[in-house]
């Protein structure tokens, strides 16, 4: 699964196991390319969590998955800073570094600079972004130096977020960036899999998924 | 609870690697110091250029390489039955290449700087090659053994790139230390990440530690210093 | 019978000088190589131990040991040899150093007390003395009782008392495993008193080789008792002159004439000689003597 | 279009990190091979530990300890007005203290078997500690100084674990070479990524043959073969 | 005036050595030492060179070098050292390893000349044998002139022509540049014909120290011509009995008795005199010797 999952999927995996408790689910967490490179050489995995619909159809292209790439999820992002309260896009040139994650490679960031140029703002904040590796990076960054950073919303309601002492956070609105499809892809025709995937796609996964401020609506 | 588990593994990763390349190293490293041929800094160049790219990105090629699709990884599936992706035996080949000339160049450098003399002393006692490289030779380039020992070992328990990619994290199979500690703080559990990051730390300390106190004592009674 | 015919080129103090060698060898013959520093000695012993490769042929015994097709690897060739500069294993103690050419404690034992060092028997090489270190790789090559010794002026960082004894304990050694040896020295001494033979080299060719004891006496039969000496010092005290000549390790004072002393130069080599035709000799006490 | 700017940082650090190391390693590693203290294996054992963390995990804890409010990057930020994260310093900082192993060892182990007879040759000739360790200590351990150079060369620009965590990769000031090629395997434009790897092989090994080849000749002249 | 008063613990061949010495010497004075293998006679040097540390007091003229309080490094004593292993730099050339004392080009290829290796001076020394490497390192001692000379058997490997040759230079040099020097030797030759004074060690202890040529002439008042020698053979030919002797370097033969015969023994030591009042001394030709 890719990483922004980490603290939702204890959860949904204690849901799935109470109603299949033979099942156990081992949960891997890895950057999405590094994972889709392991899958194209037949990494023994049998069900790809994505953070965006792109590697799941990159891989179904070369002929991998039973079905075509779902979404379950649709993931949001927020503000975030552990030293200033009034968060806004607007705000955010009176900041001197802006943490988010790499546009290139994770979903989270695209949609910050989406937001910026949306905003307007992207030209004079430019030179102040900070690139991370990970969402998770984001916020070391913020915690060691970067006044503000954008982050997945996921992420606030992670029991490890608490790690950080005083936190602050505001929503961007979702019609400043397209929407984060979070694509899964079911890779193994196992049963016990496939449980999981349609598991992952029901109503009760949903709830959770929600809980951990994902954006369930519109399937 | 702490899983010992990664960490065994890690060890274990990081002596069989030892290991390994210490076989292949010291007649490698014994060829480049002794050769007079033009292609030897040629050699010397390709076997620094591992460590040039960056782990997950050689990682990568290592992956694309070992996988029994391919030519290199489809001969060992083969012929061995085994996979050298997404299993144990995968990441210590991936490690071994990584961590190549981290054995190598300490290894050749204590050759080159080896006294000639004492090598022709211990053939004209009638002892063959073998008998000469671990009595007199080994032995006298004790400080490059040492090094290259400890470089490749600590390297390959800290090493992630490369394993992450090849072995991909497999719990109980291929979760190495290194890989779990990162997982911990990219799931910003920083307390496990602390703990393991000091029980990785406080491992590693006492096999080094051991390693460098019996040197010590052996130095002063060879009364080398 | 030994034979050996080997030439090298070598970088010496001339341009393009050539080793070339060539030499018999029998059973039990003791060797003596001599000739001035740089003159190809080492480099001769190396080329029979087969450290260094060279043209030519070296049979000993039935066993080619090296010509135009074959080369025996040094571990090969039974051979013991003392290097010049000693080359021993820094990480073994005295005692293990010989211990590793043969396991046989008790021999190694009755070498090192042979050679007087068998106190030092737990210390490592660092710790010792010149001549320590050179007295510990004797014996480690008379470890094997090779079917060769070689040896690179094996004395040469000993003291006189010291090289007089191991001298003549090599003697013994040689005549009891009827060694065949070939020893570099700058002694003549030394080569007298051990060589059948003696070789010298010079820039490379062989100057001189033969029967040691026939080309080392240098006595005139006119003259029963003549030495070659060095004046050293020509002293005036009160009226008579004295001139102070050297002679080996000797220093003798002679009076001379006024005459005499007028010619004779300080650094003259001098041929002693006495008209008596019966010189005494006296045994000495060695304690009483300087 | 190729942009070479990771390239030329990454050469830049890395010439920048190889020459502090070798002005901070050589003094460091001369006291741990002529000390006969006791807490000689304890110091050589915490010089190795950098090297166990995983790049990331160390990079972690190294923001942290440099980041302008912690005491260390607390006093750099105070007194020189230079933010050790997010920064080049501030890569070289990090990147100084990953490679500090890898420059010591060697360089310690080559002290060590050194004849110290022609120190104190040099000594005798009137020479100062600085003239002899210039003319005849360096030169004499150079297969050691070599392998130290060329391990820490070619390590920090391999590197990125660290670099990443530190730096965060803004592109110009601290987005290196490594960081710029994993980007592009992680994005699936392997294109990209291979032509870049290509580019960062063909440079490293252009100047690590340079040192070997003139290394090679230097040596034939001595005749030290 | 040098005043050297120094201890220190050594691990000998025999147990709890310790070496103790207390010389003085005269500006411009030939110091020899020597004494036994083992006995601390490279410590000593070593220890005043301020390469060892030990208890006691080096005074010259009227700098402190080592008392209590201070202890002057080795770089800052001025002093040339030949080491009794060479210690050459293996990263430079012979002349390189001159030059790097001093940038005096004329006096590195003088000195060179001197010792005739004038051609070896692009050579590496990897690459000599073991005189050139000797005659390089007292080379490179020479170069600074230095106050203190300290030789540890500077021509132990070098053949007797050659050494003959250098000793002269040596005294020569001593003697122009004003030079204190303390050798080591195992030769009396040698003491005699350079040294003013010389010192016996033995064990570490300072067993004779005093006026060279006095402490080495052994004649008796008695006999003018006497020489100390070895019987190395007693030969048959025909009728006569004749006893090889060795004496130095040079083999005589003398006719003796019968009875001598039969009471002479190989190997023992013989005091060679003449009743003649007056030996022949006879300038002889270097060439036509052997
Ligand atoms: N590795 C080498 N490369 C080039 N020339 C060499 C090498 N070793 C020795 N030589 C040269 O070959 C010649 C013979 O050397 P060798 O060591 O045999 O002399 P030697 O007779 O043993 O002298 P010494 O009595 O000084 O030890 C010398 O002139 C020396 O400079
Ligand atoms: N590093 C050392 N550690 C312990 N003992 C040593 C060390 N160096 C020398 N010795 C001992 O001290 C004694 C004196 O050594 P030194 O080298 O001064 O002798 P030397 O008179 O020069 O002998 P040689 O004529 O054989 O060179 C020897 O018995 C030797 O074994
Ligand atoms: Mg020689
Ligand atoms: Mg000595």
């Amino acid at each position: 699964a890719s990483a922004n999952l980490t603290y939702v999927m204890p959860e949904i995996i204690k849901a799935f196991n109470e109603k299949y408790p033979n099942i156990k689910v081992n949960f891997i967490t890895s950057s999405s390319g590094k994972l889709t490179a392991q899958i194209l050489r037949e990494a023994p995995y049998d069900i790809f969590l994505s953070a965006n619909l792109k590697y799941p159809e990159f891989l179904y292209s070369k002929g991998i998955g039973v079905f075509p790439p779902a979404i379950y999820a649709k993931g949001k992002i927020c503000l975030f800073s552990i030293k200033h309260k009034n968060l806004s896009l607007k705000n955010l040139k009176t900041y001197s570094s802006i943490a988010i994650s790499k546009p290139k490679t994770t979903p989270y960031g695209k949609a910050a600079l989406e937001s910026f140029k949306k905003a307007g703002i992207y030209p004079q904040i430019k030179d102040k972004l900070i690139y991370a590796e990970t969402v998770a990076a984001v916020l070391s960054y913020i915690k060691n130096g970067a006044d503000v950073g954008i982050i997945s919303k996921s992420l606030i309601y992670s029991k490890n977020i608490k790690n950080l002492g005083k936190f602050y956070y505001k929503d961007i609105n979702t019609s400043f960036y397209h929407p984060i499809n979070q694509g899964v892809l079911l890779l193994s025709k196992k049963n016990e899999a496939k449980k999981f995937y349609n598991f992952l796609l029901s109503q009760k996964a949903k709830k959770i998924l929600k809980k951990y401020g994902y954006d369930i609506k519109n399937k | 609870m702490i899983d010992f588990t990664p960490f065994i593994l890690s060890l274990k990763l990081a002596v069989i690697v030892t290991i390994i390349l210490l076989i292949i190293g010291i007649p490698y490293a014994w060829y480049l110091s002794s050769t007079k041929s033009k292609i030897k800094p040629f050699l010397e160049t390709i076997t620094a250029l591992p460590i040039v790219l960056p782990p997950s990105v050689l990682g990568f090629y290592l992956l694309v390489f070992l996988s029994p699709d391919s030519f290199i990884g489809g001969i060992f599936y083969k012929l061995f039955n085994i996979k050298l992706v997404f299993s144990f035996p995968g990441l210590v080949v991936a490690s071994s290449i990584y961590s190549f000339p981290f054995m190598i160049q300490p290894i050749q450098s204590g050759f080159e700087s080896l006294n000639k003399n004492i090598i022709e002393a211990s053939f004209l006692s009638g002892k063959g090659k073998l008998t000469t490289l671990f009595k007199v030779i080994l032995p006298n380039i004790k400080p490059a053994l040492l090094t290259a020992i400890v470089i490749t070992f600590a390297h390959t328990i800290g090493e992630f790139g490369v394993v992450l990619m090849v072995g991909g994290s497999i719990p109980g199979k291929t979760e190495v230390a290194s890989v779990a500690i990162y997982d911990y703080v990219e799931n910003l559990d920083y307390h496990s990440a602390h703990i393991y990051s000091a029980i990785l730390l406080i491992i590693s300390f006492l096999v080094l530690f051991i390693v460098y106190f019996i040197n010590h004592r052996q130095r002063r009674k060879y009364d080398i210093y | 019978m030994i034979y050996i015919n080997v030439s090298k080129k070598l970088s010496g103090v001339v341009e393009n000088m050539e080793l070339n060698v060539k030499i018999e060898l029998k059973k039990g013959e003791f060797l003596a190589v001599t000739g001035e520093s740089g003159s190809g000695k080492t480099t001769l012993l190396r080329i029979i131990a087969g450290l260094e490769k060279a043209k030519g042929r070296i049979k000993v015994g039935n066993e080619i040991w090296q010509d135009d097709k074959k080369f025996l690897p040094p571990q090969k060739r039974e051979i013991g040899y003392v290097f010049q500069d000693f080359a021993l294993f820094p990480n073994m103690n005295v005692l293990q150093n010989l211990l590793y050419v043969k396991k046989d404690i008790d021999f190694a034992m009755y070498l090192l007390k042979l050679s007087g060092i068998e106190n030092l028997k737990d210390r490592f090489p660092n710790t010792l003395s010149g001549g320590q270190k050179q007295r510990v790789a004797l014996c480690r090559a008379l470890m094997r009782k090779p079917k060769i010794l070689l040896l690179d002026e094996p004395f040469s960082a000993l003291d006189e008392k010291r090289r007089e004894d191991l001298q003549e304990k090599l003697y013994l050694f040689h005549k009891k495993f009827d060694l065949t040896t070939i020893m570099v020295t700058h002694s003549s001494n030394e080569i007298y008193k051990l060589a059948d033979n003696m070789l010298e080299l010079k820039y490379g060719k062989q100057i001189k080789y033969g029967d040691a004891k026939k080309l080392l006496i240098n006595s005139k039969t006119s003259e029963k008792f003549s030495i070659k000496g060095k004046i050293i010092d020509i002293i005036k005290v009160d009226i008579i002159n004295i001139a102070v000549i050297s002679v080996g390790n000797n220093i003798v004072e002679c009076v001379i004439s006024q005459n005499e002393a007028k010619n004779l130069k300080i650094g003259e080599s001098v041929l002693l000689s006495t008209k008596a035709f019966h010189p005494n000799i006296k045994v000495i006490n060695e304690n009483t003597s300087c």
